[in-house]
């Protein structure tokens, strides 16, 4: 008896053929060799030795990368919170078709289409002591100047600052979409329930855009874990390293000292953490929406 | 028809001297070199060089040239990074290229030829040197009380000196006395703590794999360093393009910066109504300390990367050596020093402004044992952990401590 | 009678926030209007102190030594190439695949969707090193498929694709399945048209990361002539003898900007709609 | 609780299109009035305005003699479902209940007693803690109701709120509604384009038709005493039938009129004196018709479409010179398409409009 | 063209749930059959296995004789209309319709012929060059019609097509629905929870529950002689009112029932010996009831809600035990709610369903 016909069959599996093709030379391949470097005493030109897991042990016990380890929690820490609430405020403030609102909507976005060397050059010209917008305003408030770039906790806050306003142009665009996807009703219902402006979005608006809160935060987590040309371009890591990231360093021990296996090493305690962080946030999300349910 | 791709820092200037090819007429490290090059392709027709300009200093791009076999011909290499490259076999040993040309090791000073001889090869076309300087605003200095009758500044020769001049400077002009790099970059620190151990005639790289910062002398070098700044002496936060625009514009007696600024400064000078202006003038780094009478040097080279060539292509970089070689003094003029030994003797380079009050450099300039590897990233821990002692509250015994552990970690794991 | 009666339009919109956002808008703009003010100025008058920004004379002089420079022309072309080229890559891509994930059965469909959602979180670090080495062996650095390959391989454009195509509604391709298409017209000639918002978000994106890419740029394209405009532009910035004017690097880093920016404001309204309105309606 | 709502001249328009024009309303308290028309006629907006969610561009609207329509929604004292029902959807049914009362800090106790009363009412109490997304369309409307029910509002409205349901839901629920009002005996309106709703809800309809109020009544006066053309048309299904007139001839009892394709029809409707007969026309419900056997007297009927609903029969047919006709028949009849049958007519309750829609009726009473 | 369908032994299990349970059922050419029953019972899941979109557990599909269950859903041969009617929003209606005979490359001038053709049939042909964007429901609805007739299939699809639309254009789509069939005379399969659909359009219905086939039959016999308690009350509006049978009594001509609240009813139906008589019931639908003086022979029924619907009006009420019955009066009735009335049945018309919900009707014909 002939079988009856079904929907799925591998040829079906030719759509994937050209992306999976890509992704595995060009990711998971070089993910793998990496991870074996990573196993080798080896430098940029050869000299490949196997020494196991030597060379996680000499990351994991130098204390310049539990510096930038912690600077960049730290950065992460300040500037997704940051970006995920300033980026909430202006969706909601723009959140409508007047004029005025898309033309603030364009403005805010537009930043992020900046590069990365444009941007730093700008905020080096803003930051810079003497000449620069700040010491010009500090000046005319007759405030003590400070280095923004050269002081210890000030040039992490002026990267930080530096990489909002950089990055702030998708969260808000991210959650005016899903702003626009709430039903007008479910607001003219709460006007009719005498809800208050405050009870509306802290019991109508937030959690309807609950799930694009995490999906936000989960793609800035991943992004700024990878935090890397704000620092090296603005601060270079300085003062006393006090701003360098995880990836200056990984980009200091390649590039600078040469040592690809402790490199490619730290690259991969910087993939596993990123990993944990985006599936520590994915299952609180889940898993807060099971008990909901 | 030969082509010699040229990789090169110094920074682009097409738009000013794209086409230039009067080589007298420019000024300034890019404008020399961008005219020479085409000074040099004017002259040799059959030869043609294509120009790739990097973002200073280059190495990540080189390396990754290396690593993927398409090195261009000529590089533009510090003698501090030289060995790294040729501890492993990737620059060309240029002594027939030179030969073919007809020069010869003794042609150059010794300070140039020794850097860039390794294993008794010559590695590079040795190009200058440079040291840091003391930048000297005479205006200021003026009102400060501290020129001489002649109109020469009074340098500090001491630390007592420095301090005295500094606090009498900042009380005349409200100003601080020094200009320096402490944001961003802190390659600086470490040049001027190299040279401060040099004065002290201290053997703290007795052993290239092994640096050693235990001693007394690591210990006043970054003293004085520090004492400098918590006095007030120091012009604070200020990046590279901020110090050198802070000491044009006037906002502190003395620069301490390379000699590539001579030429820009001084030229700033021959105009009026600036800061600058009748008066400006440069000397090396005074000896803070009595043992030597040293200052940490420099310089540039050009190497050839391992790589296929053919004979035609080997002799067509060979001319272009011999027209750098040739063209020593032009280069000299943006404040480097000359390498080749009857130029930095010749009248014309003795008549270049200021280069009288800096010829001493040439014998007190001493670069750290060719043998030691990673200077560029050795220079960034050492200029790391100084920075946070000078500014901010890490203890001297700290970042000596700490500098010295970083750095021999390094060398051990090569 | 004239009473003023009670109008709703409160329901979904604030005037304060509105004002809040805007005081912040300038915030945000000052920054770059400084960049503006400081291109136009002579470099010399800025030497003296930036306060010059805000008077007279204005000079387009630094926009026109960047112009004399021949090479950024071909910064520029090369820029453009690569981000096209890596857009169409990526939307091709992601859109057959993401049409399979989403709507095709075939074995271990969701075993390598998830494999795939995992290459999110790989960052640039991990792989680089190898890639170069890769690219060494095809020969592929210098060139431009060299600088388009690498970000082919994003997850994200899968991603974003496999979302779009669930929310197009199922019937309609069963109803091109009834009119005997084939599963390739099916995506072809139903589905990607109705992804076209979709497409325009992705696109968007890709082209300016492609645009604004700098490490493999950095150390794929080792000669000049392959120098995208981003590498070109931080190649020649630094010149330490000269220490560039502030008015000239404020020029660069408008003109640098400048095509994006047009882009831009050209496509404002579609960029806008497509990445808020990205659903399929 | 419940009031009166009056609506005073009130005039909406946007930029320069009218939407409504001039309206003059008063709902008694306690009254089902359900506002009927065409789709795009203004129903709604007129609602949204009594709620507050669109301006009133002129007139005013009082509720229980107070003038509301200068508070904002939540102050107005009513309470609305819509058509989508708009539940929180990540509240519970509770907390969707709940939300109005907690907003004006109704106590917890009180807040609870009237959730759990009106969820026993609407028989949602096994519902509470289960969120919209996992009730079904039956459930969410009951719920939508029980977040109105539980404010005590002075007058509930309704837009459309059974338009999502299928068709056997529509009927249960709006059985539902109808004990609901009977129980509450609060003031409602209720706006719908169906007419079998409109005429089974409602205390009184109000027919709107371009921008204007056309009738208003008790179902039984607009499906037997329509205005005009138009609402005789809208109302009923199967539409009433339309068979244009030939020629009046005046009688005592009324008017004999000659119907092209049904010859002479006898009605008991007298017409005035500057009655406009051209255009006009004579219609018919199907109710009012009777298949009978060939030898009766009547009209010959061709038959198209059979509908068999059940209890009844519908028969769409043609007469002779071509004019349609809708006739029934009992459940069992045996007509088929194709086939041609004799239709009585009863003449009493046949209706005349005028050829600019205005409708003439029988004086008796049927 | 069309051809007949015959479904044998079919079966659909998702993991192990079953949804369909060896269904076997023969379509003639040229039928129109609706797949009639309540939500979630498999009615959907049946015909798209026939489309061939959804793959078959057990069981096989044969159309005019050759078996089609292999084939991909293109290769069938079938045409279907979807509820959303999923035309392509990206198309035009020409290329809406012309889409699937351009993948089998049919002639350009052939497709066009079809397309106009089709179009003409279904007035939308001055449509043709619009998105569906910019049509109304009724219209899309068409041309997702049109979509299914230019292909010339041998048999017609239809997943609730008239579901998403407004209860006016339902009764239109219906009828026009009902006439393109006479027209084409194709086989058609038509699904719906609507009883009103299924018996206005099936020339036989199936019905459907419990991943089994209940009952097939025409309207009238589903209607009349409901095989089970089921369909009973799942077909027809109002649904039959359902009567506790407390004594059964044998006499010639039928049985004689006595029903709490109700007393004696004499019926025409006999039952078989072994009739399980716990929990049995008497059926009685609306119109088989009337409204008579208090004076004559009847129920005394108390009304809770009158519904009216103009051309009759539907009582509901409760006779005095509390059982609840539903009563019908014609569309002029007085009666109000609160008041009780007689009630007289029509003892003929009346069905028994025994405890197991098995039917026995009067066997004489009415
Ligand atoms: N914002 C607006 N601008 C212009 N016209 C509008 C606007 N909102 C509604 N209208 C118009 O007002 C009229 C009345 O709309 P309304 O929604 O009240 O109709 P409705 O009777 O409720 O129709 P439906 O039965 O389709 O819901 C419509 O013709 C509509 O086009
Ligand atoms: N993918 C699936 N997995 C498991 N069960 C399913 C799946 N798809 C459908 N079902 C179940 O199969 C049964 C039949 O579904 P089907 O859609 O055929 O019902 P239907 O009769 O068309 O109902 P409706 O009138 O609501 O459309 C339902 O109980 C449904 O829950
Ligand atoms: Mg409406
Ligand atoms: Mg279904």
């Amino acid at each position: 008896m002939a079988e009856s016909y079904r929907r799925s069959r591998w040829s079906n599996g030719l759509f994937v053929v050209p992306y999976l093709s890509v992704f595995l030379t060009l990711l998971v391949f070089p993910l793998g060799w990496g991870i074996w470097l990573s196993l080798n005493k080896v430098d940029l030109f050869g000299g490949e030795r196997f020494i196991g897991l030597k060379n996680y042990a000499r990351v994991l016990n130098d204390p310049i990368f539990a510096q930038a380890v912690k600077n960049t929690v730290i950065f992460v820490g300040v500037s997704v919170p940051t970006l995920v609430m300033l980026g909430l405020f202006l969706a909601l403030a723009l959140n409508k078709t007047t004029k005025g609102s898309s033309f603030l909507r364009g403005l805010f976005f537009a930043s992020s289409i900046l590069s990365v060397t444009i941007v730093t050059l700008i905020w080096r010209i803003v930051f810079i002591p003497n000449d620069g917008l700040m010491a010009l305003i500090f000046e005319y408030f007759g405030w003590q100047p400070i280095g923004f770039l050269s002081t210890t906790g000030w040039s992490l806050f002026s990267v930080g600052v530096a990489t909002v306003w950089w990055c702030i142009g998708l969260p808000m665009m991210l959650f005016l979409a899903a702003l626009q996807q709430i039903p007008k009703d479910l607001y003219e219902a709460a006007a009719l329930d005498n809800a208050s402006r405050w009870r509306v979005l802290t019991r109508i608006t937030l959690p309807s855009i609950k799930s694009t809160i995490m999906l936000v935060a989960v793609i800035q987590v991943v992004m700024q874990f990878q935090l890397f040309g704000q620092a090296q371009l603005m601060t270079n890591g300085g003062p006393a390293g006090s701003s360098r990231p995880i990836v200056m360093y990984i980009y200091e021990v390649g590039f600078l000292r040469w040592d690809i296996g402790m490199g490619a090493a730290a690259s991969q305690i910087l993939f596993l953490i990123i990993l944990c962080a985006a599936m520590l946030q994915y299952w609180i999300s889940t898993r807060k929406e099971e008990v909901d349910a | 028809n030969t082509t010699i791709e040229l990789q090169r820092f110094f920074g682009a200037c097409e738009a000013e001297y794209g086409k230039a090819t009067d080589i007298s007429a420019a000024v300034g490290e890019c404008g020399i070199i961008t005219t020479l090059v085409n000074k040099f392709e004017a002259d040799n027709p059959d030869i043609k060089v294509n120009v790739t300009t990097v973002e200073w200093p280059g190495y990540d791009q080189l390396n990754a040239q290396l690593a993927s076999r398409s090195a261009p011909d000529v590089v533009s290499m510090h003698y501090s990074a030289m060995s790294d490259y040729q501890s492993r076999g990737l620059l060309v040993p240029l002594d027939d290229v030179l030969k073919g040309q007809n020069i010869k090791a003794s042609d150059f000073t010794d300070a140039a030829i020794s850097s860039v001889t390794k294993e008794n090869k010559v590695y590079a076309l040795p190009f200058d040197n440079w040291t840091m300087l003391f930048h000297v605003n005479n205006n200021l200095m003026k009102k400060a009380d501290l020129l001489t009758a002649d109109g020469k500044p009074i340098l500090p020769n001491s630390s007592d000196t420095l301090f005295a001049q500094g606090e009498q400077f900042k009380r005349a002009t409200n100003k601080p006395f020094l200009v320096q790099i402490s944001a961003n970059e802190t390659a600086s620190y470490a040049r001027i703590f190299y040279t401060l151990m040099m004065q002290q005639d201290s053997k703290f790289f007795d052993d290239p794999n092994r640096i050693d910062l235990s001693g007394n002398d690591a210990k006043a070098a970054l003293t004085l360093m520090k004492d400098i700044v918590d006095k007030g002496l120091s012009t604070q936060d200020l990046d590279y393009p901020a110090a050198v625009s802070a000491f044009a514009n006037g906002d502190g007696g003395i620069a301490v910066n390379g000699t590539w600024l001579i030429g820009t400064y001084d030229a700033q000078s021959k105009e009026p109504n600036n800061a600058l202006s009748d008066g400006y003038s440069v000397f090396p780094v005074p000896q803070f300390f009595q043992q030597k009478d040293a200052t940490y040097a420099d310089g540039h080279g050009w190497v050839v990367p391992r790589g296929d060539r053919t004979d035609e292509k080997m002799a067509a970089i060979g001319k272009l050596f011999k027209f750098f070689y040739d063209n020593n003094y032009e280069w000299s003029r943006t404040g480097h020093l000359p390498t080749v030994k009857k130029v930095i003797t010749s009248e014309a380079f003795k008549s270049l402004p200021h280069r009288s009050d800096i010829a001493k450099v040439a014998t007190t300039g001493q670069a750290l044992p060719a043998e030691v590897l990673r200077q560029f990233a050795i220079q960034d821990i050492i200029g790391e952990e100084l920075g946070s002692a000078v500014n901010s509250d890490k203890s001297i015994d700290d970042a000596l401590k700490t500098a010295q552990y970083r750095v021999n970690d390094l060398l051990e794991n090569i | 009678m004239k009473t003023m009666n009670y109008s709703p339009e409160h329901l979904t919109s604030n005037r304060h926030l509105f004002w809040i956002a805007a005081v912040l808008g300038v915030i945000m703009m000052a920054p770059v209007a400084w960049i503006i003010g400081l291109s136009l100025k002579d470099n010399a008058e800025l030497l003296k102190g930036t306060e010059a920004v805000f008077a007279m004379p204005y000079t387009l002089v630094n926009y026109a030594n960047i112009l004399e420079s021949s090479s950024v022309f071909g910064w520029f072309i090369n820029s453009m190439i690569v981000a096209i080229g890596q857009t169409i890559g990526v939307l091709l891509l992601s859109s057959l695949a993401g049409y399979a994930f989403a709507r095709l059965e075939f074995p271990f469909r969701k075993t390598l969707f998830i494999i795939v959602l995992f290459g999110l979180a790989v960052p640039e670090q991990a792989v680089i090193i190898a890639r170069h080495q890769m690219f060494n062996w095809f020969d592929l650095h210098n060139t431009h498929i060299g600088l388009i390959l690498p970000n082919l391989s994003s997850a994200f454009g899968v991603f974003l694709m496999t979302q779009f195509f669930r929310a197009i509604p199922k019937e309609i391709d069963e109803a091109a399945m009834l009119d005997n298409a084939s599963t390739f017209r099916i995506f072809w000639k139903v589905l990607l048209p109705l992804t076209l918002p979709a497409q325009a978000t992705l696109g968007i994106f890709t082209f300016l990361q492609a645009w604004n890419d700098y490490w493999w740029p950095l150390i794929s394209a080792t000669k000049a002539d392959m120098y995208t405009l981003t590498i070109g532009i931080a190649s020649s910035q630094t010149n330490f003898a000269q220490s560039e004017g502030l008015g000239f690097l404020g020029a660069q880093a408008v003109f640098a900007s400048l095509p994006v920016v047009i882009v831009y404001i050209f496509f404002q309204r579609h960029i806008v709609t497509a990445v808020s309105g990205g659903a399929v309606k | 609780m419940s009031a009166s709502i009056s609506i005073k001249n009130i005039t909406k328009r946007y930029d320069s299109v009218t939407v409504l024009d001039d309206i003059n309303l008063h709902i008694e308290d306690g009254e089902f009035v359900v506002f009927l028309g065409p789709s795009g006629c203004g129903k709604s907006t007129l609602l949204r305005m009594i709620a507050g969610l669109e301006s009133i561009t002129e007139g005013s609207i009082e509720i229980g003699d107070k003038r509301i329509d200068t508070l904002p929604s939540g102050q107005r004292g009513v309470a609305m479902v819509f058509q989508s029902y708009a539940l929180y959807p990540h509240m519970t049914t509770r907390q969707n209940m709940s939300f109005g009362l907690e907003n004006v800090n109704v106590a917890q106790d009180e807040i609870d007693r009237r959730v759990n009363d009106a969820a026993k009412i609407l028989e949602i109490d096994h519902l509470l803690d289960r969120k919209p997304g996992r009730l079904s369309g039956g459930q969410r409307q009951r719920v939508a109701i029980g977040r109105a029910i539980v404010k005590e509002p002075k007058a509930f409205l309704f837009d459309e709120p059974l338009s999502n349901l299928d068709a056997a839901l529509r009927g249960r629920t709006r059985l539902e509604l109808a004990q609901l009002h009977q129980r509450l005996g609060s003031t409602m309106i209720f706006v719908t384009h169906d007419q079998v709703e409109a005429m089974t809800l409602a205390d009184r309809i109000v027919i709107m038709h371009k921008q204007k109020i056309e009738q208003i009544g008790t179902p039984m006066e607009i499906y037997q005493h329509p205005v005009s053309r138009f609402v005789a048309e809208f109302v009923g299904s199967p539409p009433m039938s339309m068979l244009p007139i030939n020629h009046i001839e005046n009688t005592v009892d009324g008017v004999t009129v000659e119907v092209s394709g049904a010859g002479k029809v006898v009605t008991a409707i007298t017409l005035p004196q500057d009655f406009n007969a051209k255009d006009a026309v004579i219609g018919i419900r199907a109710e009012d018709t009777a298949i009978v056997s060939p030898q009766e007297e009547g009209l010959d009927l061709t038959i198209k479409v059979v509908e068999r609903l059940g209890d009844r029969t519908l028969l769409y047919g043609t007469l002779v010179d071509g004019t349609e006709l809708i006739a029934e028949d009992t459940g069992r009849s045996k007509v088929k398409a194709g086939e041609t049958v004799r239709v009585s007519i009863s003449p009493h309750a046949a209706h005349i409009f005028d050829g600019n829609g205005l409708a003439h009726h029988s004086q008796r009473e049927v």
